[in-house]
């Protein structure tokens, strides 16, 4: 089971013969990803790592029945890319890509509704269902199967919590990057309904940060869900009207502040954790 | 990227959106000859990337070409919110009748534009009730139509030439919006004066993302000298008070290692979020900038996804070796190529620490002088 | 039952306080269609002829029940008025309006896809279901109720045809104005298959004229329907390449000749009249 | 309304799509003046609204100035496909290898946008065989997008540069189509000239529904002078080579009319559409306009929708009584307002029939002198 990705997922590349797309299609391949296409306009019948690349996604869908594409384009051509996999039928598109313009992630991400396809992303580090799947820039070392879901703002706090998660003995279902962008395809909300009714799911972590409502919009499904959600929260200590790195984490007008996230999130039954390393103890806490 | 008002007024006139007839000035004397031409009695608005300006003494009134010159002498170089004015503006004072909010946002939970507006403008927005605030979601397949800008100007409870005035205001704002790849465009207040509709204010904040495709916008920087630098390497940097510095990879794990060192009860000095992927050249010269904010320690927290740890190690030896690091480093690195970068810093005769609460006490300890 | 309209429509006129809209409003009035209300932005509170005026149509839909909307609005705002109507979910738009930008009425009919509403028109005199419901500017004197629904590309010669059938002793179920513009909402396959549904209708009149494929596309459904069809096609003397009055009347490339109509037509069986006035004596012996 | 290949290039070039070097000359020394400037190795070709010119002798070739000058006198004045050639276009001449075909059009059965391409193109392309045609539809929300265009290029059979040039012109042309509100915009032929694409011909016919937001496009009118007089009243007007000279309001119906004239032996001089709802001024000023066209007969065949009686009534004897109307007149009057229109008619000693086969058959004979 797991969400969004498993053995049945079929990976197209698309940006396969860059830099980026090679070295980490070579590294899902080392996890065991089925890496079944690569895509670069103009450079079909090529291989890179012995994946035939072609010269659109809808010819990869059509030869290697890819089902799902992670675009690693670079950002002037990324919106394009993402438009030309939902146009080809691709039902789960990870936009690794960062620095998209953000009226051009609206558009993907209004194109992939009417379509039917799922967005992860932009700049996301993409999707793990640790030991079936992994579709992104993830480290492969830190990940283990397991019990423990995990959604995921930012990416290197997550393999931080990922890792320690681990070592503690606490696998990973499903481990979503939402994306570092302002928008994104997916949010909280969108994903806690399947990993509550996911079956190898026992427990939920959420990696969030200040800025933006997508925590305080999660405790309203949260306060309904029978599997328990521990958070970990960064940003506390960040200055009121500073920009801290990508456009997710501005806090602004007095929203989206450490305290009005860690105080909804707590008002719904979630155990917040203080320190990334403690969510592993809070974890096994509520998990009993 | 933030425009000045008088730039965002110049975009404007150019889709057609009535401004207020004015010039910008960089010396008093400008101010005064440009009050003289619009006919003497005029607002001088000082020009900063900050909001809250009227309430900080940032706009003066005059009534002739002399104390329009004395209040952009008495403007100019002065600090408004932590901005230096270099510029004021000078424009024909209005009569107003009343003055409303009107915006276009980015909706992040809706992914779509928003378009936001009360019948309350002139004052902070924030201040405003909900009630008072009108918000309509827009379908960027469709863009904001007429019949939604009509609908739109009656809500706010406007009727005839002001009500057609602001429809077509509103619609002209949503084509700034979407061809000037705007995150944000205002307009605080929008003024009815008689049967027409001015914007007084008006604020454009462009994507950084999509200035590729806007090499005609003037370019306007911000921050300090040493953000600046660090933006040209396509870093992120934000200056703090304390006297740690920090650069770790990722912007929540750059934040999350600023809380724990507050948590440790460290100071930190900033913010440097080296991002994924960065090499060694560029992530040598963010260790460069680190060092010339004077830190007592440095904080190094890597925990390698797209940034490879060996990358990371050359950086920090070549900085070393080059102009030497004369502060205590603390080094945490872990993740891609990790046996790598602490080999590499082990032979050079420097220490990795694998746990981040390891490395946050070791540095706050450090730079206490413990 | 009849098709599009009925005595359930409950009608709002965008341009009521036009000139052609106030006019319009009367004569529907008079033959009996439950106008509801009106709307002209900036104009609400007024009454034409008794009907209520409201800013827009969504207050129309909502104080009013208005379920059906006719446009006389000037062409530079028309397409804006029907999108309007859609947005406020109305299910039936009739553009009476001529001269709307064909790109602007393409955006329209996607709009109207989008959200499930039918656009009649543009350039259409409208939608008739005699003793029921008239939307549009059609005379109404010369209908009749009766088992011919008619399908018609031309306004005037539709008159012409169902003034004669009326005479004849042959009334309507439904006459219904494609529009004469090169794009409109509907199309001869888009209403014949109600038409066969419909237990009130016995026989099919198309007034088709040369130009466009409407008339070829419509053989492809008739072939397999139960209901006789008898077609008028306008334009037989028309000499190649020139344009006859409004865009659907090209012919162009070979394709959309009288001669081809005709063929086509016949061979899925629909009898042809050849001159306008003897449609209603084909009409009587195709329908035995 | 349709653009001359020199105008459609300029817009091309307006939005970066590529064209040969070159300008329009209205004289054989401008013409000889524009060879010299482009080094003499020119094409000149003739401006007119057919296609199909180059087979009609409407394009030379020439290998110096004077030649080119001699071309130039040579088409100028000339008739072209019943057009008169006034300007001719001289260009560069190109080393082909290889013509395409790319058009854009409205595809009426699909509501969209289509996308027409073939690796076939320079030649009429009602020749090329349907498989040698490559259609997309476009989605009118999304337009056509670069994966789009790339795919165009591949199934042209296209790589490399070629294909990105072909694949960046499509999206240009596209652009073309949809901000100067095309019906249609063609390149024919797109030719590929070493790693070059260029658009060798060009045509740009923009709806005349649009052309109120297109002020600064050029004003091109086609057709004889009757048809220009009557479109500035609004009507539509098609010159026929008959003797009876016929109104009807309607297109269809008035087609319907011309095929019944035909059909009693008739031969109708002219289609005049005066549509629906046209008042008594314009429907006058159509009447005079028809006896222009001096006509044995006329025949008004008006069943009233819009249009009532009682105006065609007026506008019928306000012309008798002005300037007369010396030939045979066949009023055929129904629908909204007959009563009253009848009556005018009726009152000014005019007959108004009900049936249009009486109508017609009684212009017929009428025209034939009987």
């Amino acid at each position: 089971m797991a969400i969004l990705v498993d053995k049945e997922t079929r990976l197209v590349v698309q940006g396969i013969t860059g830099n980026q797309g090679s070295f980490h299609t070579k590294r899902m391949l080392e996890y065991g990803t089925c890496v079944v296409a690569g895509v670069s306009p103009g450079k079909a019948g090529r291989a890179v790592h012995g994946v035939p690349v072609f010269d659109s996604v809808a010819e990869a869908v059509e030869g290697e029945g890819a089902n799902a594409s992670v675009i690693f384009v670079p950002a002037p051509f990324a919106a394009d890319a993402a438009m030309e996999a939902i146009d080809a039928g691709v039902g789960l598109i990870v936009i690794v890509t960062e620095h998209i313009p953000v009226q051009e992630a609206m558009e993907v991400i209004a194109f992939a509704r009417e379509r039917g396809s799922t967005i992860v992303g932009p700049n996301t580090f993409g999707v793990i269902s640790p030991g079936k799947c992994k579709i992104g820039i993830m480290p492969n070392h830190i990940y283990q199967p397991g019990p423990v879901g995990i959604l995921a703002r930012s990416g290197t706090l997550s393999y931080e919590i990922a890792a320690g998660l681990s070592a503690a003995g606490l696998g990973q279902s499903t481990v979503v990057g939402l994306g570092g962008d302002r928008v994104v395809g997916l949010s909280f909300t969108d994903l806690l309904p399947a990993l509550e009714d996911d079956p190898e799911t026992e427990a939920v972590v959420l990696v969030g940060e200040i800025g933006g409502s997508a925590e305080e919009e999660a405790a309203g499904l949260i306060a309904s869900m029978r599997k328990p959600v521990v958070a970990y929260i960064a940003g506390k200590s960040a200055p009121p009207g500073k920009r801290m790195g990508h456009a997710g984490a501005i806090i602004e007008r007095g929203k989206g502040t450490y305290e009005s996230k860690v105080k909804t999130l707590e008002r719904a039954g979630v155990e917040v954790a203080d320190l990334p390393w403690k969510v592993g103890e809070v974890l096994k806490e509520v998990m009993g | 990227m933030k425009l000045y008002e008088y730039m965002a007024k110049e975009v404007f006139r150019a889709f057609d959106i009535p401004v207020p007839a004015g010039r910008v000035a960089a010396s008093p004397e400008e101010a005064g000859e440009i009050a003289r031409e619009l006919g003497g009695d005029v607002a001088v608005k000082s020009q900063v990337l900050a909001g809250g300006r009227g309430k900080a003494g940032g706009i003066k009134f005059a009534g002739c070409p002399e104390e329009a010159l004395d209040a952009a002498r008495e403007l100019l170089n002065q600090e408004i919110r932590g901005y230096r004015v270099e510029r004021v503006l000078v424009e024909e004072k209005l009569t107003i009748d009343q003055e409303l909010y009107l915006a276009i946002a980015v909706d992040g939970a809706a992914r779509s534009p928003v378009v936001i507006a009360s019948s309350r403008g002139g004052v902070d927005i924030e201040q405003v009730p909900e009630a008072d605030l009108i918000r309509e979601r827009i379908d960027i397949r469709w863009g904001f139509r007429p019949y939604q800008a009509r609908r739109l100007a009656y809500r706010l409870g406007l009727t005839g030439a002001v009500a057609r005035g602001v429809a077509s205001i509103a619609i002209r704002l949503y084509r700034v919006f979407r061809e000037r790849d705007a995150e944000l465009t205002e307009i605080n207040p929008l003024v009815v004066c008689g049967n027409d509709v001015l914007a007084a204010d008006a604020r454009l904040n462009v994507d950084d993302e999509a200035l590729f495709r806007h090499g005609d916008l003037p370019k306007v920087e911000e921050g300090t000298e040493i953000e600046r630098r660090v933006k040209s390497f396509g870093l992120s940097y934000v200056e703090l008070d304390g006297d740690i510095a920090v650069m770790a990879n990722g912007a929540g794990i750059t934040m999350a290692t600023l809380d724990i060192l507050q948590r440790y009860g460290g100071r930190p000095a900033n913010f440097l979020d080296a991002g994924g992927g960065a090499g060694t050249e560029p992530t040598a010269r963010a260790i460069e900038t680190l060092l010339m904010t004077r830190p007592k320690a440095i904080l190094i927290n890597i925990f390698g996804g797209i940034t490879r740890c060996d990358d990371v190690a050359w950086a920090i030896v070549q900085v070393r070796n080059t102009r030497g690091i004369p502060v205590p480093l603390v080094v945490r690195l872990v993740g891609t190529n990790q046996e790598e970068g602490v080999r590499i810093l082990r032979e050079n005769g420097l220490r990795a620490y694998s746990e981040m609460h390891e490395a946050a006490e070791k540095v706050v300890a450090l730079a206490s002088g413990v």
